[in-house]
């Protein structure tokens, strides 16, 4: 146990070390083994570099987005194309990145290893879930490559059905198929949790990681299927012309609008939950403390997800509901608004006698935290009634969402990465690189999105190619911002590929963190334990671990 | 709440099974799973899960009809009258049958006779089968008299019924064309029950094959316990189409 | 909230001048403010809640300072204070928001009518007088303005920054939207409901007048036929006279004061006719049959235009007698104009 | 969850855990003649005129049907607590987004819209 007093981390004498001989990942070798295989730790990989890779050209777009919003005028490109610019980046960035972005890489590589698990309980519906990932990919790279989508990712009728003339049924193709990849890991993820415990792991010694995916699993194995009827009836609709959503045939609109955000309202909460694991794990390593009321962060994840159901109609404030929903919708959306107040104390409180150092995950985690809470807190602005008429369809709901997705999802997954990096190849990232990381993110975050705040209490309109000049210095300002984001995000990228050689060797647990999967060797071996643990401690016992590391700890291979 | 730290067990897991539920380990039995009454339930469970996901699926269905059921009340009672009742309740008849051979099936594998598992499968098929054919009947018959929405899809048989020898009252226009949305739904909800019973009946072939080859009657019996799971929710999913779509209203005064 | 009057209009005024806060040129704008600056303390408070406990457990307690961590289970009565305070300020916004948006879509009986047509992409403003505009609406201050909106293709989203006001615009469908402007001077008006390729150039402006200025307009811009003296024209044009002649032996129910009262149907319901009720009976006439008559009239789906759908329906709500529809009897067969209607205020 | 201190891998106390149970043909064949009886009861059913009641009877009989099939045919009278739940979830949610989604229709002061 060495290490200076401002960190935790420990790590075996370079000097010596080496990574372990056998590992899932030298298992086997060959492009085939990986693409066969059915070891949940490969396809986490595997999904960490497909998102990775959707979530750059995602970023592309966006940062187009930003290029053509520096001026007032519609000057860079025709308006058609910003109207692809956007639904391209919206449709990447939700589907293909944020949705199976911490349940299909961080969740599947640990939860089976945290609840003492050899793999998820099917993995060929595993691996069948990222062929489906890249089906559905490849359907929407191909809308993209065939000129493009332009009904923004909410897909409203009977704009999308009836009035536009682009590749709606081939992203709409690509969506109902990555869907289906979704629901199978959320059906896999609730199997495991189920029926995969090791021995001891009762449910309520399970990380909170496992908790929040489970929530995650269930909302995305309820309310997922919803979205692909929904998503046939307008293929359907706009190939052949049934009627069910086209109002001059007698069909409803609103009813598009209703089966889509019981979904999608609902998948925001996917987004959101599996990040909440990740920070929960975080908090604790670093401040070396059991997560302040495991409980009620366990239960308030499924408070979330169940909640999460019954709020969708905040979405259509403005649209026509009746007045009585949305009176319903709105109560029941600020009661949905208070599991997450309540995390967000029981992490703070997790600090408190903690003995707290400032890892790049910590960094990111913090980020998280004051971030979400103000994406949070704006989205209770648009859940108000009355404050939602001014505020709807504006860049203040732009700069609500991203907050709690990029600033609060995108940083707990980032967050994770780097936590779980030791773990998944066996070697560190480099440290004040990614400090500089998680610093440049969270000020290029808070340049990008703040001033979106202003722009939409303005007045100035979401989907907007061209805007009026008046608007301009904020829209510099978060046009500036994304630039230096841009920056942060490509940081990682770089020193991460970097650090795949070059790293140094981590050990089995350079956090000295208590989780089972520390306790294993990194890279773990392709069966994970080489007998299956017997679980006799609560999540988070440090007390455990101090006596744990007094005794060997086996390294295999 | 559960901080009590309870002993474990001091020997492996292997041990701790009591006796009376050792199994022989068949090759169907995965690594990951440590036991396969495990592996047995897990595979239960996830089908049923899967299941879930066909509920929501259909859910979002059931509910259109529900809404324009309500909105458009009258054009759906006449659409409705357009299908036939004979076809539907024998298909009706015909699916339930194949429920209880699938059921039989479930039966047969689980007391491990072969030949009377080859043999339900082959009739849970069949009746499978008769049941596309009858579907195939009644969708031709919309194609001919134009109740296929879409561009030719045609109301003049509701606005105009005598001169197609019915004895429906006529349907003013602006209502006939609600008719359109009932067809929407009909084929929307039964075209999607018959894509799940072509894919269950894919399935059918391959477990009839592989039943013949003897892999379920040694033991391992999940496969066909867990097809049997979905050829029955299938099968839900019509008893409810049925009344819903052709018995609307079947008593005009 | 309790904020001083000086304090909240000195607030105001520098706000309004900063350009990074909309300008207060409505009734309502005050009221959705003072909610946004409630939510907007809440927020405040609750980050600054959240960020001393952060950095002040950090600090604090950073490793350097607390090598050793002391294992806490955790507290019911703090679990019960962030449940219990959180939800009821989030009860306090419902309420509070609630309240506002009832202000916001319920209009004063005495509101003005004015109509307003979206299409992909632009606006159009019908006022009763027959004055039409494009991506422009004129409105006088210090007087209610009732809008009634419809689309003829897609969703639209009709949206005044500067008043606090939004409502979709929605195909098939009216819907109604108010304000009181407050201040004379142009705003913005946006379309905010993404409609296609030219959204964002479905925009125009909003001029609020004084009273005399606006009844200038509306004298420049008169174009000689109001409203109603269009659809009374198409009445008698499209045949509808024929049948809705007033008569006692007519086929059609007698349309004289019909507007505003309560209507039995076939169906055995009752309905209050207003101008939704109105437009869906000219095009789903087979749906709403007034007790007594028989399902004969044709529906007129696709052979009116929104336009035309409210000028008819704007002739029939000014039906007050009998002898305004044989007038329009006689008209048609005359070709004269009518007489002025009488500016049609809502009952 | 309190009688789940600890996990057996066999798992023998496991709520989640049901014995296996062999459903014989004898009661397959009394669901399988039910089912046909109830088909022909809806069948008949239609052609009685019960007003308003005509679509109850017949989602009654439907559910019925659908209860039996459940419990017997796809086993879930003898399943584990943890299946009798995911079957239950499946139909609330169900429920959730018929009433909810309702609720807005039925309450619009427009009818139909
Ligand atoms: C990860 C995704 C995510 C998450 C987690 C959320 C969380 C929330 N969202 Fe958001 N939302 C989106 C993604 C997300 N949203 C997206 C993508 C859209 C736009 C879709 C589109 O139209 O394209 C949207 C739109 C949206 C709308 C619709 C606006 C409109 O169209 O008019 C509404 C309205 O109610 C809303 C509300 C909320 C609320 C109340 C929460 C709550 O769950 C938030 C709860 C959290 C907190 C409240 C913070 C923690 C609180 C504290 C620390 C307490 C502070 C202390 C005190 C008050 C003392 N969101
Ligand atoms: C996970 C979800 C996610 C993520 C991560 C992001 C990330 C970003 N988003 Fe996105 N956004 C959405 C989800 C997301 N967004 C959704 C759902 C919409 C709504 C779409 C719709 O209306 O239908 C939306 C809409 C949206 C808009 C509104 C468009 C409009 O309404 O007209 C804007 C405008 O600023 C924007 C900006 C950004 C920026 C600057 C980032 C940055 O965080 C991205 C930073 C990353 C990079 C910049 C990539 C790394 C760098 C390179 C690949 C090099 C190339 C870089 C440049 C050319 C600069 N987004
Ligand atoms: Cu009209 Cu946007
Ligand atoms: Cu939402």
């Amino acid at each position: 146990m060495s290490a200076t007093s401002s960190t935790i981390v420990n790590l075996p004498d370079q000097k010596t070390a080496t990574l372990p001989k056998r590992s899932y990942l030298n298992n086997e070798d060959g492009l085939l083994s990986w693409l066969l295989t059915g070891d949940h730790k490969r396809i986490a990989i595997l999904y960490l570099i497909s998102i990775t890779f959707f979530f750059f050209i995602g970023g592309a777009f966006a940062g187009l987005i930003r290029l053509e919003l520096l001026t007032p005028q519609p000057d860079l490109v025709a308006s058609d194309t910003y109207n692809k610019f956007f639904s391209m980046h919206g449709i990447i960035m939700v589907f293909l990145f944020l949705v199976p972005s911490v349940p299909a890489t961080l969740g599947n590589f640990l939860m089976p290893i945290m609840i003492g698990a050899k793999d998820l309980a099917f993995p060929k519906v595993n691996l069948l879930s990222w062929y489906l990932y890249w089906v559905g990919g490849l359907f929407t790279l191909a809308a993209l490559v065939l000129g493009g989508v332009d009904t923004g990712w909410t897909f409203t009728t009977p704009l999308s059905t009836h009035y536009l003339n682009t590749h709606v049924v081939t992203a709409a193709v690509g969506i109902f198929i990555i869907g289906f990849s979704s629901i199978f890991t959320g059906l896999n993820f609730i199997v495991t949790i189920h029926r995969m415990r090791a021995p001891g792991m009762t449910w309520f010694r399970l990380p909170l990681f496992v908790w929040s995916n489970y929530a995650a699993s269930i909302l995305m194995v309820l309310g997922t299927p919803v979205l692909a009827i929904t998503l046939v009836l307008v293929a359907l609709e706009r190939t052949i012309g049934i009627g069910v959503f086209d109002p001059t045939k007698g069909g409803d609109p609103l009813l598009f609008q209703h089966l889509f955000w019981f979904y999608s309202h609902p998948a925001v909460y996917i987004m959101i939950l599996p990040g909440m694991g990740v920070i929960s794990e975080v908090i604790s390593t670093f401040s070396r403390k059991r997560v302040f009321g495991y409980t009620a962060v366990a239960f308030s994840s499924v408070a979330i997800a169940l909640f999460g159901f019954f709020v969708w109609a905040h979405h259509m404030f403005i649209m026509g509901v009746s007045n009585y929903s949305a009176l319903v919708f709105s109560l029941l959306t600020m009661l949905v608004a208070v599991p997450s107040a309540i995390k967000i104390f029981n992490w703070a409180f997790t600090l408190q006698k903690g003995s707290i150092t400032f890892e790049t995950p910590m960094l990111y985690a913090f980020g998280f935290m004051g971030l979400f809470t103000i994406g949070g807190m704006t989205g209770v602005f648009l859940g108000a009634l009355g404050m939602d008429i001014h505020l709807t369809e504006t860049y203040f709901i732009v700069a609500h969402f991203h907050f709690v997705m990029v600033g609060g999802m995108l940083m707990a997954f980032l967050s994770g990465v780097h936590f779980w990096w030791p773990k998944m190849t066996g070697r560190m990232y480099p440290e004040s690189l990614s400090k500089l990381a998680a610093v440049t993110t969270f000020i290029g975050f808070n340049l990008t999105f703040l001033p979106q705040f202003i722009l939409g209490y303005l007045g100035m309109p979401r989907r907007y190619h061209a805007y009026p000049p008046e608007f301009q210095v904020l829209n510099v300002l978060s046009t500036a911002g994304a630039t230096v984001l841009g920056v942060g995000y490509m940081l990682p990228l770089l020193y991460l590929g970097w650090s795949l050689k070059y790293g140094a060797i981590a050990g089995n647990n350079p956090w000295q963190a208590t989780g089972l999967e520390w306790q294993i060797q990194s890279p773990p071996l392709t069966e994970n334990f080489i007998e299956v643990p017997i679980v006799d401690h609560e999540a988070y016992d440090y007390e455990w671990l101090a006596h744990k590391t007094e005794q060997e700890v086996t390294t295999v291979g | 709440m559960d901080n009590v730290i309870v002993a474990t067990h001091p020997h492996t897991h292997e041990t701790a099974q009591p006796e009376g539920h050792a199994h022989v380990a068949l090759p169907q039995h995965r690594h990951h799973f440590e036991t396969q009454e495990q592996q047995r339930e897990a595979g239960t469970f996830g089908m049923w899960l899967f299941l879930l996901t066909e509920i929501m699926f259909f859910g979002g269905l059931f509910f259109s009809y529900l809404l324009y059921r309500n909105w458009y009340y009258d054009a759906f009672v006449v659409a409705s009258n357009q299908l036939s009742v004979p076809l539907g309740g024998t298909n009706t008849a015909v699916l339930i049958t194949s429920g209880f051979f699938m059921a039989l099936a479930v039966w047969a594998a689980e007391v491990k006779k072969k030949g009377l598992l080859v043999l339900t499968l082959i009739l849970t098929m069949l009746f499978g089968c008769i049941f596309i054919g009858i579907k195939y009947d009644e969708y031709h018959e919309k194609w001919e008299k134009h109740h296929i929405p879409g561009d030719h899809f045609d109301v003049s048989e509701f606005v105009n019924p005598h001169a197609y020898g019915l004895k429906e009252e006529p349907l003013p226009p602006d209502q006939a064309q609600h008719t359109q949305i009932f067809f929407s739904l009909y084929f929307a909800m039964t075209g999607l029950h018959a894509l799940h019973m072509l894919i269950g009946l894919g399935i059918l072939v391959w477990l009839t094959v592989r039943a013949q080859r003897g892999d379920f009657t040694a033991g391992y019996v999940a496969p066909i316990e867990n097809f049997a799971l979905y050829w029955h929710f299938v099968d839900i999913v019509w008893l409810f189409l049925f009344p819903l779509l052709y018995l609307i209203n079947r008593h005009p005064v | 909230m309790h904020i001083s009057p000086v304090l909240w209009q000195f607030l105001v005024k520098w706000l309004n001048a900063s350009a990074l806060f909309p300008r207060e040129a409505s009734t309502i704008a005050p009221y959705a403010d003072a909610l946004y600056f409630f939510l907007l303390l809440i927020t405040v408070v609750g980050l600054t809640v959240v960020g001393t406990l952060v950095f002040g457990f950090a600090i604090r307690y950073r490793k350097e300072k607390h090598p050793v961590a002391t294992q806490v289970e955790g507290s019911t009565l703090l679990e019960a204070t962030w449940t219990i305070i959180p939800l009821a300020l989030f009860l306090i916004c419902f309420v509070w928001g609630a309240l506002l948006y009832f202000r916001i879509y319920n209009p004063p009986t005495n509101a003005m009518n004015i109509y307003v047509v979206g299409k992909q992409w632009m606006w159009k403003a019908e006022h009763q007088g027959g004055q039409h505009e494009i991506n422009a609406l004129h409105v006088p201050i210090g007087r209610p303005v009732q809008l009634t909106m419809i689309s003829q293709d897609v969703f639209h989203s009709f949206s005044v920054p500067d008043f606090r006001i939004k409502r979709e615009v929605i195909p098939g469908r009216y819907s109604t939207v108010w304000f009181q402007a407050t201040t004379p001077g142009t705003y913005h008006l946006f379309c905010t409901q993404y409609c296609g390729t030219n959204h964002s150039q479905m925009i125009g402006e909003v001029t609020a007048m004084t009273p005399d200025d606006f009844q200038k307009w509306l004298q420049a811009s008169t174009s000689g036929m109001s409203l109603a003296q269009n659809g009374e024209r198409l009445f008698a044009s499209m045949g509808c006279n024929a049948c809705h002649n007033g008569t006692a032996s007519a086929r059609g129910p007698n349309l004289s004061g019909v507007y505003g009262s309560k209507l039995q149907l076939t169906n055995g319901s009752e309905v209050l006719v207003n101008d939704a009720y109105l437009r869906d009976a000219i095009l789903n006439p087979s749906e709403h049959i007034t007790a007594g008559y028989s399902p004969i009239m044709p529906t007129y789906q696709g052979q009116v235009s929104e336009d035309g759908l409210i000028d008819l329906v704007e002739y029939i709500k000014g039906l007050q007698s009998n002898y305004r529809i044989q007038q329009t009897l006689v008209t048609s067969q005359a070709d004269q104009t009518a007489p002025t209607t009488p500016t049609g205020v809502k009952p | 969850m309190t009688d789940e201190h600890y996990h057996d891998p066999s798992n023998v106390v496991n709520p989640e855990h049901a014995e296996h149970h062999i459903v014989t043909p004898v009661t397959y064949s009394i669901v399988f003649v039910t089912l046909l009886i109830f088909t022909g009861l809806t069948v008949v059913a239609a052609y009685v005129d019960m007003g308003i009641l005509n679509p109850v009877v017949a989602l009654a009989i439907a559910s019925i049907k659908a209860v039996i099939v459940i419990l017997f045919f796809m086993h879930v009278k003898y399943q584990s607590k943890l299946i009798k739940m995911t079957v239950a979830a499946g139909f609330f949610t169900f429920a959730a987004l018929i009433t909810m989604t309702l609720s807005d229709y039925i309450s619009r002061a427009w009818g139909l819209w």
